[in-house]
């Protein structure tokens, strides 16, 4: 039985630190240099300064990331004057997948052919001091997306850029990411990304780390992500990260978003506290619809405003946002911009000075937290040295169970399903630790769409599909 | 009731794609039609395709890309087959086939030059598929 | 002082009635001969029939309106197939206005010309026989949507054409649509028309009525137009309509919605059942944004967007949709078709089950729902024989006050702003009859966005182009 | 402190059209920049604009359409106040101006066809246009 500790802390870094930072491409960074440029970038480069001073509209965050340094650098500028409250840096599946050197020989291919042969910018075959030219004058935070299991080069060559919030964790970049990368490994190399987080923040300039609650983005039970999240949250808080964004995808329910967000919020906050965290600030970021996204751009223009309004609705501070092109491809810069633009109208014009209600919000609400409670409650009792060991067991034990999620180690047992609200709900809790009394509530919600019992495939499409109607 | 296997599928996401979703569906479709299937779920090479469909003697596979990179690691596809002498097994390809948009019509003949039998990109109802693959299958039958 | 009395209904019509009819536009109308066809239209073509058949999703109404047949017969078509729940009729300007003749001369012109001299559909001009044809195998409601002060001829017409809901009022189409038309005589034709409406009506075929509630769509304060949409539900009432919707526009926002929604079918219900009419079913539109529209198309499809996913979480049977041409001119078919298409896919994909509420909602409602009926209040101990003089007083004393009427009746003497919220806030309430609290509580809500009390040209104007931003 | 008045003003709505937002908006905004306003408010036909210009001796006449009506009943514009000796008054004219939508170009060149100075067709900020009027006075002023 292993809870989160503060003296869990990982010590004697500096060897595989030395090995990590003696890769040809780390370029000879050194861990004083950066701490010294860190020192010097405009402080709104740290999202904790940022959210600080954000008004009553959340921020605003696109996504984007292409291979080359000119276009990636015109991207940048592009959505920063779009009005993109936060600039993201995309990286290429390649590099997440620690292949530097396919990377960078299709990087030299794109720029030899003027065609893009990556879905993403790759960070640490261009290097942190080309890299840190990207954000010359740029003083908002930027963030780095990616979905990398073993990200240590990534984010040290990340922090080297100047880049302040790194996002992933040792479970919500590797369950849905990969499909046999050593989970314990993913875990303790996700130790190290948080320790140098931790090591390189200063009181008035920590580095913010964020989780990625998503996960697969296809009917996730949101007590599985909010779980996830909180756990990612307390090993965070563990490695001494002061500064952490817990996050969640528009569940495709009002209902369920308002209440996980509620539930997300208050837990998190409870849990850190719990465990002596109480200095690590916590924000909340929602994600527009992180499923099947329509082809039509009028509709995932209209999914992209309402899911902008919900953002709004659940107090979150960030959104992350889709564009009209998700289901077509990977967006140019004008399309990225546009999104920025119609998200911030729909947040000004829709401005909500405060989070709603309604008997099936706080129904629902109570059910999930009940559910999380169950599930953390059983991983805290697992046994493990270290609380990390106890969350590696959890996957084990199918106490963690990620709806198609590629990994080998995933358990595969819990099936969802939408309602008639179109929540998502645990028809079969695998071995899930939830109540029997909560296992009942979901199934008693799901009968609501009367029988779906003949689960066909196209069922499942559909329910997986559900902004394609 | 037994059901008559309608035929053997290979299935699989070319690359270090890692989306499974549609994988996962496309079992189930398969199957659902009376197929057998085989799933090398995510991040595969060429030659894993080739690999399986020669130990399971399949009558076609399913090549999957979602991230686009199927572009770069299909090109050859088709002779990998002729080498191990499957040079008329069925290949089809469907998802996010290249990295980007690009118009339809490029797409289809990119993929068709890679000796594919038949693309889907960005069609998400895999049923259609499905029915092209019990007529592909008549059609060889009654040829051979 | 004057209460709603079932016997306040309009007897001894047979004279005007005869009068009306005998114009020549009127075509030898009959009312026998519309009883017999009203008879035979499909039963669909009823609005209580569609409303109580319908789904848990809003009805979707568009608007339209064209001059010539084959245009308007094409726009229906059209419209239908997008899936329009409710087809629109709306009515050219000269015509609202009882010019039949210039109206006549600008269809001659528009035919000959092939270029629009009308903003609308001269029904009147086109008469009964050929209108009947534009909805020969329109199984839906068609809805009449004018503006005209005198609409006796109009309405004439237009149940002569199979047309089954008629939207108006004494109150509000007059004081939006028009400067001078005497508000007494306004009273008495929508009496008129109320009353033939019940005449027509069978038990299972009632002509329906639908007020106005958006009104001048410009600052109106929710108290203001809910008073007037349950005035007007109880002057239909009085005249024998059985099938009535109330209705409100977008107010801008979101927490005032659902507040106005909640109180305006709360109090509509209460006062019907207060004054005998048990048996008159109330029903609820929403407007979506009636105001100034942003120009930008992908600005406006935003707004449209949310405002659609509005109109389900306030629980509304019917929502009245908007285009991304609204500030650019009169819609071309298309642009009114995409309008439906993605208002249905937003309530599709957001559907609500239930209305949501928050501890500043249930402020507004209530504070809303004590302004009513103080308002309402007051004009029921107004003098007056019958309930329509009681309301005639109610605009030269000032009780009712509609920003932004062009009308000379009209006491002008209300001034209104919107707070931090973005929500409607009576500054000064002139001679509204609302309590000395609630009109303390009015400005201590609009405080919260600090001093306002320079008000400039360029303040007020932003508030009415508030979703210009 | 007291003001100078800028000019005389008469403003109004044209035609049919009951809009008067923009009217009010008209007012204030000018009153604020120091003009003296004529506010004939909504319906009003052309012959009305020029016996209030006639009345008040006024520097400008501004004209708002928002139905579109204004197409039709603008096209004599000019030489109905010429008729009256009114020849050189400064006539605006904004709104929603024609019926549908049209190229601006297009609007501009048939008001400008009617005698119009200056077209604000679709521009929600009034605040232009008083810059314009008061440049054209100041030029008008000048030439006098
Ligand atoms: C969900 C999702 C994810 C999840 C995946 C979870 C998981 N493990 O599966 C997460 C969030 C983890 C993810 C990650 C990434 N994703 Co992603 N993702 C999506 C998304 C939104 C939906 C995909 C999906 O599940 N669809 C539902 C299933 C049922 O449909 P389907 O996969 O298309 O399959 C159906 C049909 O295509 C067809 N079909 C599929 N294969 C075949 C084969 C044959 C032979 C036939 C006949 C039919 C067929 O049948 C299936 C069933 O009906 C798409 C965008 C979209 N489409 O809306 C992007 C998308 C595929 N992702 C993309 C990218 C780039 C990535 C990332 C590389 C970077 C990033 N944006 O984060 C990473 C890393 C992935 C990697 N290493 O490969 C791009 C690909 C770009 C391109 N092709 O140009 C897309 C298009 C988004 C975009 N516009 O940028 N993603
Ligand atoms: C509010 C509104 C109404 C309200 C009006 C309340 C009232 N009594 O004022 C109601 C709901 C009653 C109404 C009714 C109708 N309306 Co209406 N309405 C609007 C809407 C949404 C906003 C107008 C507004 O108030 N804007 C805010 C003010 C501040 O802006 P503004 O009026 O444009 O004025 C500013 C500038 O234009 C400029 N300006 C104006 N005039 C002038 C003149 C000069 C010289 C200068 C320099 C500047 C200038 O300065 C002003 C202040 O900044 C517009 C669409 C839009 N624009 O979004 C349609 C719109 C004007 N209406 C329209 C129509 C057709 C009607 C109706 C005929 C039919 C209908 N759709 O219901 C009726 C009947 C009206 C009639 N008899 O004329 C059409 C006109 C079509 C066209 N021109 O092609 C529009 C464009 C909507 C549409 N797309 O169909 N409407």
């Amino acid at each position: 039985m292993a809870r989160p500790r503060r003296d869990a802390r990982r010590t004697a870094l500096e060897h595989t630190r030395h090995q990590v930072l003696s890769h040809p491409l780390a370029r000879g960074i050194t861990p004083r240099e950066v701490q010294d440029y860190l020192a010097k970038v405009p402080r709104r480069r740290f999202p904790r300064v940022a959210y600080d001073e954000r008004g009553p509209l959340p921020c605003i965050q696109p996504r984007g990331g292409v291979p080359l340094f000119e276009a990636q650098h015109a991207l940048t500028r592009r959505l920063s004057e779009a009005g993109a409250d936060f600039v993201p840096l995309t990286i290429d599946s390649y590099t997440r997948h620690n292949q530097y050197d396919t990377a960078t020989q299709l990087l030299r291919r794109s720029e030899e052919e003027g065609k893009d042969y990556l879905n993403g910018y790759p960070l640490v075959s261009h290097g942190h001091e080309l890299s840190r030219e990207l954000y010359t004058g740029i003083d908002k935070p930027i963030s780095l997306r990616h979905g990398t299991p073993d990200a240590r080069l990534l984010a040290e060559v990340a922090l080297a850029s100047g880049i302040a919030e790194i996002e992933g964790g040792g479970i919500c970049y590797c369950l849905p990411y990969s499909e046999g990368f050593p989970l314990d490994r993913c875990l303790l190399y996700w130790q190290y990304v948080d320790r140098i987080c931790a090591l390189y923040s200063t009181e008035d300039r920590p580095i913010h780390r964020e989780s990625f609650g998503p996960l697969s983005a296809t009917l996730v039970p949101p007590a599985i992500a909010i779980a996830v999240q909180i756990i990612e949250a307390l090993l965070a808080a563990e490695q001494g990260v002061v500064s952490f964004a817990v996050s969640f995808g528009q569940t495709g329910s009002l209902i369920q978003d308002v209440a996980a967000a509620r539930v997300l919020k208050h837990l998190t906050r409870s849990y850190l506290d719990e465990f002596g965290f109480e200095t690590t600030r916590a924000y909340l970021v929602y994600h527009q619809w992180m499923g099947q996204f329509p082809q039509q751009r009028e509709k995932a223009a209209a999914l992209i405003a309402g899911s902008a309004m919900i953002s709004g609705m659940v107090g979150a501070d960030k959104v992350v946002v889709k564009t009209v092109d998700e289901a077509l491809g990977v967006p140019r810069p004008e399309v990225n911009a546009e999104a920025v633009d119609s998200v911030r109208y729909m947040l000004r014009i829709f401005a909500c000075a405060a989070p709603v209600t309604s008997p099936l919000i706080d129904r629902e609400a109570a059910l999930i937290k009940s559910e999380v409670r169950s599930i953390i409650g059983a991983i805290f009792d697992l046994s493990g040295d270290v609380f990390w060991e106890s969350v590696y067991r959890a996957f084990q034990m199918g106490y963690l169970d990620i709806p198609f999620s590629p990994h080998s180690d995933n358990a595969n047992l819990l099936v969802s399903m939408r309602d008639a609200n179109k929540s998502i709900r645990i028809v079969d809790r695998g071995h899930v630790p939830i109540s029997d009394a909560d296992a009942e509530q979901e199934r008693a919600l799901l009968a609501s769409v009367g029988d779906r019992n003949d689960k066909t495939y196209r069922q499942l499409l559909g329910d997986i599909n559900m902004m394609m109607v | 009731m037994e059901k008559v296997c309608a035929g053997r599928v290979v299935v699989g996401v070319i690359g270090d794609d890692i989306h499974v979703v549609g994988n996962r569906i496309m079992q189930l479709a398969l199957e659902e039609s009376g197929f057998q299937v085989f799933n090398l779920r995510t991040r595969n090479r060429p030659e894993h395709f080739c690999q399986a469909a020669l130990e399971v003697n399949a009558d076609a596979v399913f090549v999957s890309s979602l991230n686009g990179e199927g572009e770069y690691w299909c090109a050859d596809f088709r002779r990998q087959f002729a080498d191990v002498g499957l040079g008329g097994i069925l290949l089809y390809v469907g998802g996010n086939v290249v990295v980007g948009k690009r118009a339809m019509a490029d797409v289809v003949s990119l993929f068709t030059g890679y000796g594919f039998d038949r693309v889907y990109h960005q069609q998400p109802d895999i049923g259609v598929a499905i029915a092209d693959l019990l007529e592909d299958l008549k059609r060889g039958k009654a040829q051979a």
